[in-house]
This record gives C-alpha cells, structure tokens and sequence, in this order.
C-alpha cells in the first residue's frame, strides 16, 4: 500500500470533498469529522512519503501507468517531501483549531465551506507535489477558486476585495499558463524533469528568455512580491477567520515553492543564475518589498491588515534569499518557507482567537487582552517573537541564514533590509503587546473594580487553544531542530552546482 | 486549410473583442462576447482543433453568455465605460 | 489613465511580438512541438486504447489525472457559487403575480391573499418580468429532447468523433437552461430541483474518482484503467476503452450538473424563486 | 518581398494571439466596469488557448482522429499526418477551467452589486470612504 503514498495525499482528500458537500445536506455535524479523517490520513501519507524519500532520495508515480513524457508523473524529493509535511499539518491543525469559529459564522453553510476548505488542500498539496507543469496550472486554479470563495464570504467589503483578488490572480495563473506554452513551443515536452534534460541545448534561444521571464512575472503576481502585491491586504482583511488561517500561510509560501522548484528542476541553476545575470537586480526587487511591506505595516490600524503587510514582508525575505544564489541564501529561503508558513498559522489563529471572542480586531478592541486572553496572547508573543527573530523561535535560524547568505553573497542591502525590517517587527508587535498589556479593557468609567476585572478571563473555548499551543510549541520545537531539519532534509534539496 | 480564411475570421474576432470591450451597454457586450467567442471556436475548427471548437462554441458561444446575460439581469445594464 | 494604460499595453505587446521572432514557423511539421512527445500519442493510441479520436484518449487516458481534476475544477466552481449566493432563508415577497391562462389577464394577490378554487386557471408568474409566448414555450417543448438526445450521442460517441464528456455535458446543461429560459425558473426547478443537481454533481465526480481508485484497488496504479480488465472480463485494450467510456459518462453528468447550478445561481441571485 | 509575406504567413497567429491578450489586459486595466473587467478577463484566457491551438497546427495534416475504415483494413498511421493532438486536450482544460473562474467571478460582481448597488469602480470606492 505505501507505494500509493503520493496518490493517497492528494485522491483522498479528493473523494473526501464529495462526501463532506452531500454529508453537508444530510447531516451537518457529520462534515467535520470526514475533513478531518481525510486530512489526517493525508498528513500520514505525507509523513510516509518523507520516509520513503529519506530512504530512496526520490519517490516516482506514474499515474494511469504511463511513464513520465506521455503521462503524468509525481516526483517526490526532499524539497517537496518536507514543504509537503508542512502543509498537510498545517492545513490538519488549522481544521481543528477552528471548528468552533466556522460553527459560529457559517452555521448555514458548513458542508460548502468544508469542502471548499479540503478542495483547497487538495490543490495546494497538489502543486507542492506534481512533476508536470500543465498539472501544476490545474491544480493551481483549483486552489485559487476555492481561495477565491472564501475569502468572497467575509466581512465588509470582502465580495470586492476577492473580485480583485480573481483579476490578478487569473493574471497570473494565466501568465504562468503563457509561459509553460512558451517552453512547450521550445521543447515539445510538459514534464519539468524532460524539460530540464531538453532545455540545456537551446538556451541561447529567445523563445526560453521569453518563457522564464513570463513566468515569473504569473509567479511574482501570484506570490504578491512589492510591485504586484495590490490584491493581498484587502483580501486578507476581510476575509472570514477560519478561512484566512488556512489560505495566508499556504498560498504565498507555496508559490515561493513554486518559483525554486521551476527554476532549480526546469530552468537548471546555470540558466537561471548564470546565464540570466539577473539575481542583483532581483535580490533588489526583494529589497524594496522588506523595506515598503514594512513600512506600510507601521501606518495600519488593525491586526489583520498589519500582519497582512508583514507577509508582504516575509514574501521579500524568501525571493530576495532564494536570488542570493549561493547555499546559505537557498537553505534560509527553502527554511522561511517552512518557519514561515508555521509563524502565520500561529499569528492569524491568534487573530481568529480574538475576533471569536472581540467584536473586532482594530488596536482599540485589543486593550487588556492580556489579561482577558492569557493563553491566546501568550501564543502570540511566541509567534510575534518569531516573526522579529529571537532566538530559540525558528524565525531567528531562517534568518540567520539568509544574512549569512547575503554576506557571503556581498550582498549588504539585503543584510540591511532584513535588519530594518526585523526592527520595524520589533516596534509593530510590542505596540500591540503594550496596548494589550498595560491598556484596561473596555471602559473603566462604567465597571472600574477590581472584582469586575478578576472576572473578565475569557480565553477562546479550549478546541481552539490546545492546537494553538501545539502550534506555538511547534515554533519553538523547530526553532531547536532546525540543524537536524538543515543536515538531513534542506541540504539535499539543492542541487550540487550551488557553492 | 486556406489561410486565407483563417486571416478573415481573426479579423473578425479582433473586431468583435474590441466592440465587446467598448460598447457602452452591458447586455450588447454580453452578446458581443458571444460572437466573439463563436469566431473564435470557427477559427479553431478551421486549425484543425475540433474537440476545442466544439467545446469553445457549446461554451463560450453558448453557456458563457447565458451566465452574462444571467448576471446582468440580476444587477444593472448600465455601464460609463 | 486610459492613455497610460494604452501605452502599457502597447508597449508589453510590442514586447510580445519582439518574443515571437524566433518562434518556429506556423504548422511547421519540424518544430518540437511537433516531434518530440504527440508522435508517441499518435501512432499508439490504436495500439494501447483503440480509441480512435486521439484526443480523447489522450484526454482520458494518458493524462487522465488532469481531467479529473478539470472536473474537481468544475465542481468547485459549483460549490464556490452556492457557497457565495445562495441564501438559505427564504424571504417571502409581499404579493405574487397570477396569470388567468385562457384571458391573460394578470392578477396580483397582496400578502396573506388566496388564489380563487379554480385555481388550475391561473399560472404563477414573475414580477420582474413577465413573458406570456406561446411560441416559444412550443419551440422550446419541441426541440429540447432533440437536444438532449444529441448531447447523450456526443457523450458516448465521443471515442469515434469530436466531442465527448464535456462538450455533451455542457449541451444537456444547457437543454436544461433552454427550459429554464423559455418556461420559468420554478418550473424547471420541479424537474430538476437543487438536490438533485447537488447529487448529480457530485456522482459524476464520484464515478471519475471511484474508477481511479477502483483501479488500486485491482493492485494497478491510480487511473490505471487495463486494471479493469478482471472485472470487465475484457482484454486490457477494451478495457483502457471501456475506463475511458465510463470516466466520460461522469464528467458528463457533473459538467451538465454544475452548468444548471450555475445558471439557477446566478440568474435568480441565489434566492432560486425567479429568474429569466 | 515574397520573403515577407512567407514571415507574415508563417507568424501571424502569433501576432492575432497577442493583439487579443493585449485587448483583454487593457480592458482589465483601464475599464472601471466589473462586468466590463469580466468579459477582458475571459478575453485574455481566451487568447492563451488561441496561442496554444496555433502551437498544435501542423501544416498538410488532418484532424487528429484516426480513420478506421468498417473495411477492416489496418492502416499504418504516421505522426506527419494528423494535427499534434496534446495542446487540443490541455485547452479543452483551459477551457474548464475559464467558464469556471467566469462564473465565480460573476457570482462576486453579483454579491458587490447587491452591496454597493453599483458595478462600476469608482462609485463604489467613493461610498466605502464616505463610510
């Protein structure tokens, strides 16, 4: 049965999604637990699969028997297996952690929303897995419709901020879908491995400039870097809380995976970095979005758009080390990727948390959390301390690294950057901790006592808070593995050219 | 194939793409799309891609604009641009 | 902003163009494209499906696994706009709208009113509009069995000429949209009510997805449909055939499914009283 | 002059695809209307299947389906002489997966429309700063 390990992570949840919508009509109670089920024999399989991988370096399936040019095939290595791991047990906490808050706000409409949630595991697990690139577009857009409908049935103005969200996203998937034409029309083949081995003969051609430069321009689009970063803060605002910590730490750290898988396994790293000349000015690109995610961040008023702006960030960090093109900047971008996606679970559960429990999520609504929230808070000085980068949190190795790599580079911008914007992080969370700390809660005028105070203890009900403690927990826990993760996983994952 | 012909219909449908984005009548842009797509899945039958034409003429030409007839009915006809 | 915008595009285009100089000819039978993996397709189709109309099996067959999920596609759209629009509280409005058959005359009955005993006389109407042809409700009885019979041969003819599970699926949807428009939304929702599309939909995913996974089960890989051949009693080249058949019918039933629901959805706004 | 026309022959697909992307990309960019950004939307998807049917043409070839005559007779079939069927079965994907994203994306302007009652951009951002 383990040789159907990669068919298992993407098929079950698959199936599992037809059950949960006409479970959704008969009984509502009864879609929970079959997500949960297939999410979870998902994260199993992919925590097998990275077994397998450990032990044979690559994992191939065919699928319908074909071999690779002419069908399908999934090709499982260590840069997959581990982000793969990463997103199944992400996507497998965040159900759990927030089944409360989709039966407060979706009651109606829980067998939809459930499966749309597992329809957008399906796709994401789906593209951190495939080893052919039409299959990638495919499963690309299944993850960005059901995204787009999620983030759709939020508050305010969501419908318009996920309208935009579906212009600029089609832009990019199509200008991705654009640029595998234009390798197809230069090499005839769809698999990323036969394009590699085909590519190295013409890569003076233009049609292959053309082809790297589309893209990554879909990829840029899609991963929000600065310039084409416009539809990411409305929608992560106004999109509904149980929804947005799911979609805010797959969506963009994926295709981060995206961009290195396409230029590492297709366009080869002498194409991409030597020939190309183009890594300063890219690393540049970075550099602006650091500097601007986090300065926009510092103007923002509520917790969601502010977090929001410092994945505009983060998203800086992961392009700007991966363009560094030596071995420090790849290991601390291929880490960020991981570190990352588990810092936003934490920081937009703790969001959910508050919202559950707080009319809204503006820095006024958040005095006296502390004292009102002490478990769900302490959760997030976790994550906060791990987005600034304190060391035992796994924020401080990422980034650890990706300075290395930017010295070892010669790279002193981007070394300044990532200072600056770890300062900004600095400013941006302890004004939150201050106002949650030192501020009352609500308005002393009318219940001042300190009996009335000694009640208010009213943290998020207790299905919501232990995953957020595994999460937090989890923080720190990679944080002290994160040599072990280097030497036995990230290493292998880059390829051997790279010094 | 004659691609003399081919070259006739894509004027066509660069034609019909230009009127549907400029005319200022929601419904007429609906219909337009419509043609335009149809052109479109007469210029792929003629490449030689009949599966994707009869695809692109049951559903661009055919579903598509139902649903932006659909959707215009359910909000306005009105457009400033 | 118009003229700014003018000139991005102008520019990016020109840009385009500059990128297809070196393009290899169009219809060359030397390009790549051409030479390196669709010669495989065409000259073994026969051999490994006998299924004539390459695309198809191509489309079922080698790179199956697409497919199904162009039908999860499919079938995520349809529960992304039942999850956006439908309203699942239904709000009565203040009057309804009552069409005598045999004078039509309308008549408009305020909240809490009766219709009259004789009420086989009268037909609901909308009160948007309001369409009273007898031409086209005859044209429409008339030719959407024809249609409907065309989409089934296109379905399961799709091994032998165009088409196949989709372009049939779409044209049996659209037989159902055809009713819709030329009769009213409430009589096509007494012929195909929302859970019985909601069902459909979702069998035809299940028919894709069950046959895959049927397939390891038969200790193949997933989609691997010469697996079928134990239980089809076949050879495994019919069987490739026949998997292909059955994948087909199921896209079929889910795209005319989620073509309906699609249409219902956003012709009346998700509130499913109203519509064309 | 003859070498001329033999380049616009041989190119100009090439040319139509990326006129249509541009038509749709400036409809997406400049127009205010949602319904108006829709139809540049389906446009611009429209225009990629174009360019990837114009990748599948081949020249002195058929459609690519195998003729079986009821004659019995096997004939040997050679790859120069059907049409290069795999970018057909990718846009028949394509396909999908535009009418998809078309009815979400009218699904959203219709939810807009019933919030702000208005399809067109700018009235709609100057009601959410009164707001």
């Amino acid at each position: 049965m383990s040789q159907h390990f990669p068919a298992f992570i993407i098929v079950i949840p698959l199936i599992a999604a037809f059950f949960i919508f006409t479970a959704g009509w008969l009984k509502r109670t009864y879609c929970f637990y079959i997500a949960a089920v297939a999410l979870a024999i998902s994260l199993f399989s992919s925590f097998g699969l990275l077994l397998q991988v450990l032990q044979n370096k690559v994992v191939v399936y065919h699928f319908g028997g074909w071999s690779p040019p002419w069908g399908i095939a999934y090709r499982v290595d260590y840069l997959n297996g581990i982000v793969l791991v990463v997103s199944a047990a992400i996507a497998f906490l965040n159900l759990i952690a927030t089944k409360k808050s989709v039966e407060k706000e979706f009651i109606e409409r829980v067998g939809p929303f459930y499966a749309l949630y597992v329809l957008f595991v399906t796709g994401t697990m789906g593209i951190v897995v495939t080893g052919d690139a039409f299959n990638l577009y495919v499963l690309l857009e299944i993850a960005s419709l059901t995204g787009y409908a999620l983030i759709g049935m939020g508050t305010e103005h969501a419908a318009l901020a996920s309208l935009n969200y579906v212009f600029m996203g089609t832009i990019g998937a199509s200008f991705y879908l654009l640029g595998i034409g234009y390798l197809y029309i230069a090499t005839g083949s769809l698999n990323m491995f036969d394009i590699a081995s085909i590519l190295p003969n013409i890569f003076q051609s233009n049609v292959v400039l053309f082809a790297f430069v589309i893209c990554l321009t879909g990829l840029f689009i899609k991963m929000a870097l600065f310039p084409m970063h416009t539809w990411l803060p409305n929608a992560y605002t106004y999109s509904p809380s149980p929804a947005i910590s799911l979609i805010a730490p797959l969506t963009t750290k994926v295709m981060v995976y995206v961009m290195i898988r396409i230029l590492l396994s297709v366009f080869t790293p002498s194409f991409s970095f030597k020939s190309m000349a183009v890594n300063t000015s890219f690393v540049w690109l970075a550099v602006i979005a650091i500097v601007v995610g986090s300065i926009l961040a510092l103007s923002q008023q509520s917790l969601k758009r502010m977090l929001s702006y410092v994945m505009i960030a983060e998203i800086g960090y992961m392009v700007g080390g991966f363009w560094l093109a030596n071995r420090a900047g790849i290991t601390g971008a291929i880490l960020h990727i991981i570190n990352d996606a588990a810092m936003t679970l934490c920081v937009f559960l703790v969001a959910g948390n508050i919202l559950y429990r707080v009319p809204g999520d503006s820095f006024d609504n958040l005095k006296g959390l502390f004292r009102k929230m002490p478990f769900s808070m302490g959760a997030f000085v976790v994550g906060a301390l791990s987005i600034i980068g304190v060391p035992p949190t796994c924020g401080f190795f990422s980034k650890w690294y990706l300075i290395t790599g930017g010295i070892a580079a010669g790279h002193y911008g981007f070394v300044a950057a990532l200072l600056f914007s770890s300062l900004v992080n600095v400013v941006l969370f302890f004004r939150i901790f201050e106002i949650g700390y030192f501020e009352p809660f609500g308005d002393l005028h009318i219940s001042g006592s300190m009996d009335e105070e000694e009640k208010t203890f009213d943290d998020a009900p207790l299905g919501m808070l232990v995953p957020l403690m595994i999460v937090a927990a989890g923080l720190i826990a990679l944080g002290i593995y994160t040599d072990t993760l280097v030497t036995k996983v990230i290493q292998f994952a880059i390829p051997g050219g790279i010094s | 194939m004659i691609w003399q012909l081919d070259l006739i219909i894509l004027t066509f449908v660069i034609f019909c793409g230009i009127g549907a984005i400029t005319i200022k009548d929601l419904l007429g842009a609906a219909i337009l799309f419509g043609a335009y797509s149809f052109m479109m899945s007469l210029l792929w039958a003629i490449m030689g891609a009949v599966d994707v034409s009869f695809t692109e003429a049951s559903v661009g030409a055919g579903v598509s604009t139902v649903f932006f007839v659909s959707a215009v009915f359910r909000t306005t006809r009105r457009t400033k641009d | 902003m118009k003229w700014f915008g003018f000139i991005a595009v102008f520019l990016c285009g020109s840009l385009f163009i500059y990128g297809t100089v070196e393009f290899p000819g169009w219809g060359d039978p030397l390009s790549p494209t051409s030479t390196h993996v669709s010669p495989y397709y065409i000259e073994k189709t026969m051999e490994d499906t006998s299924v004539p109309n390459i695309v198809t099996a191509v489309l079922a067959d080698y790179r199956g696994y697409d497919t199904m999920f162009e039908t999860a596609v499919i079938f995520s759209a349809g529960i992304a706009c039942l999850f956006l629009l439908r309203q699942m509280k239904r709000k009565k409005t203040d009057f309804r709208l009552y069409r005598h058959t045999a004078t039509g005359i309308t008549f408009r009955i305020e909240k809490g009113g009766k219709l009259p005993p004789t009420a086989k006389e009268f037909e609901r109407i909308d009160g948007l509009w309001t369409p009273y042809d007898l031409i086209i409700k005859t044209t429409g009885r008339f030719i959407i069995p024809f249609i409907q019979i065309f989409a089934l041969y296109v379905i399961a003819h799709g091994h032998h000429s165009p088409g196949g599970g989709f372009q049939g699926g779409v044209i049996l949807g659209a037989s159902f949209v055809l009713f819709a428009i030329s009769h009213d939304l409430r009589s096509a929702l007494n012929r195909m009510s929302e859970k019985l599309t909601a069902f459909f939909y979702t069998l035809g995913v299940y028919i894709y997805a069950g046959t895959g996974a049927l397939c390891i089960l038969l200790g193949a890989n997933f989609l691997d449909y010469s697996a079928l051949a134990t239980i089809l009693f076949v050879d495994p080249v019919t069987a490739r055939s026949h998997g292909i058949l059955i994948v087909e019918i199921g896209v079929g039933i889910a795209v005319m499914a989620v073509m309906v629901i699609l249409y219902y959805n956003l012709v009346s706004a998700g509130k499913f009283d109203e519509g064309l | 002059m003859v070498d001329l026309l033999t380049i616009i022959i041989s190119k100009y697909n090439y040319w139509g695809y990326i006129v249509l992307m541009m038509i749709g990309l400036y409809a997406m960019i400049v127009k205010k209307n949602l319904v108006k950004k829709i139809i540049g939307m389906s446009i611009f998807q429209t225009a990629i299947i174009f360019f990837y049917v114009s990748i599948g043409m081949k020249k002195n070839a058929t459609i690519p389906i195998i003729s079986h005559g009821h004659d019995g007779g096997e004939h040997a079939v050679h790859a120069v002489d059907f049409i290069n069927p795999l970018p057909h079965v990718l846009m028949l994907t394509a396909i999908v997966v535009s009418v998809a994203t078309l009815g979400v994306a009218l699904a959203l302007a219709i939810k807009v429309y019933q919030q702000y009652n208005s399809l067109e951009e700018d009235e709609i951002d100057s009601q959410i700063k009164v707001k």
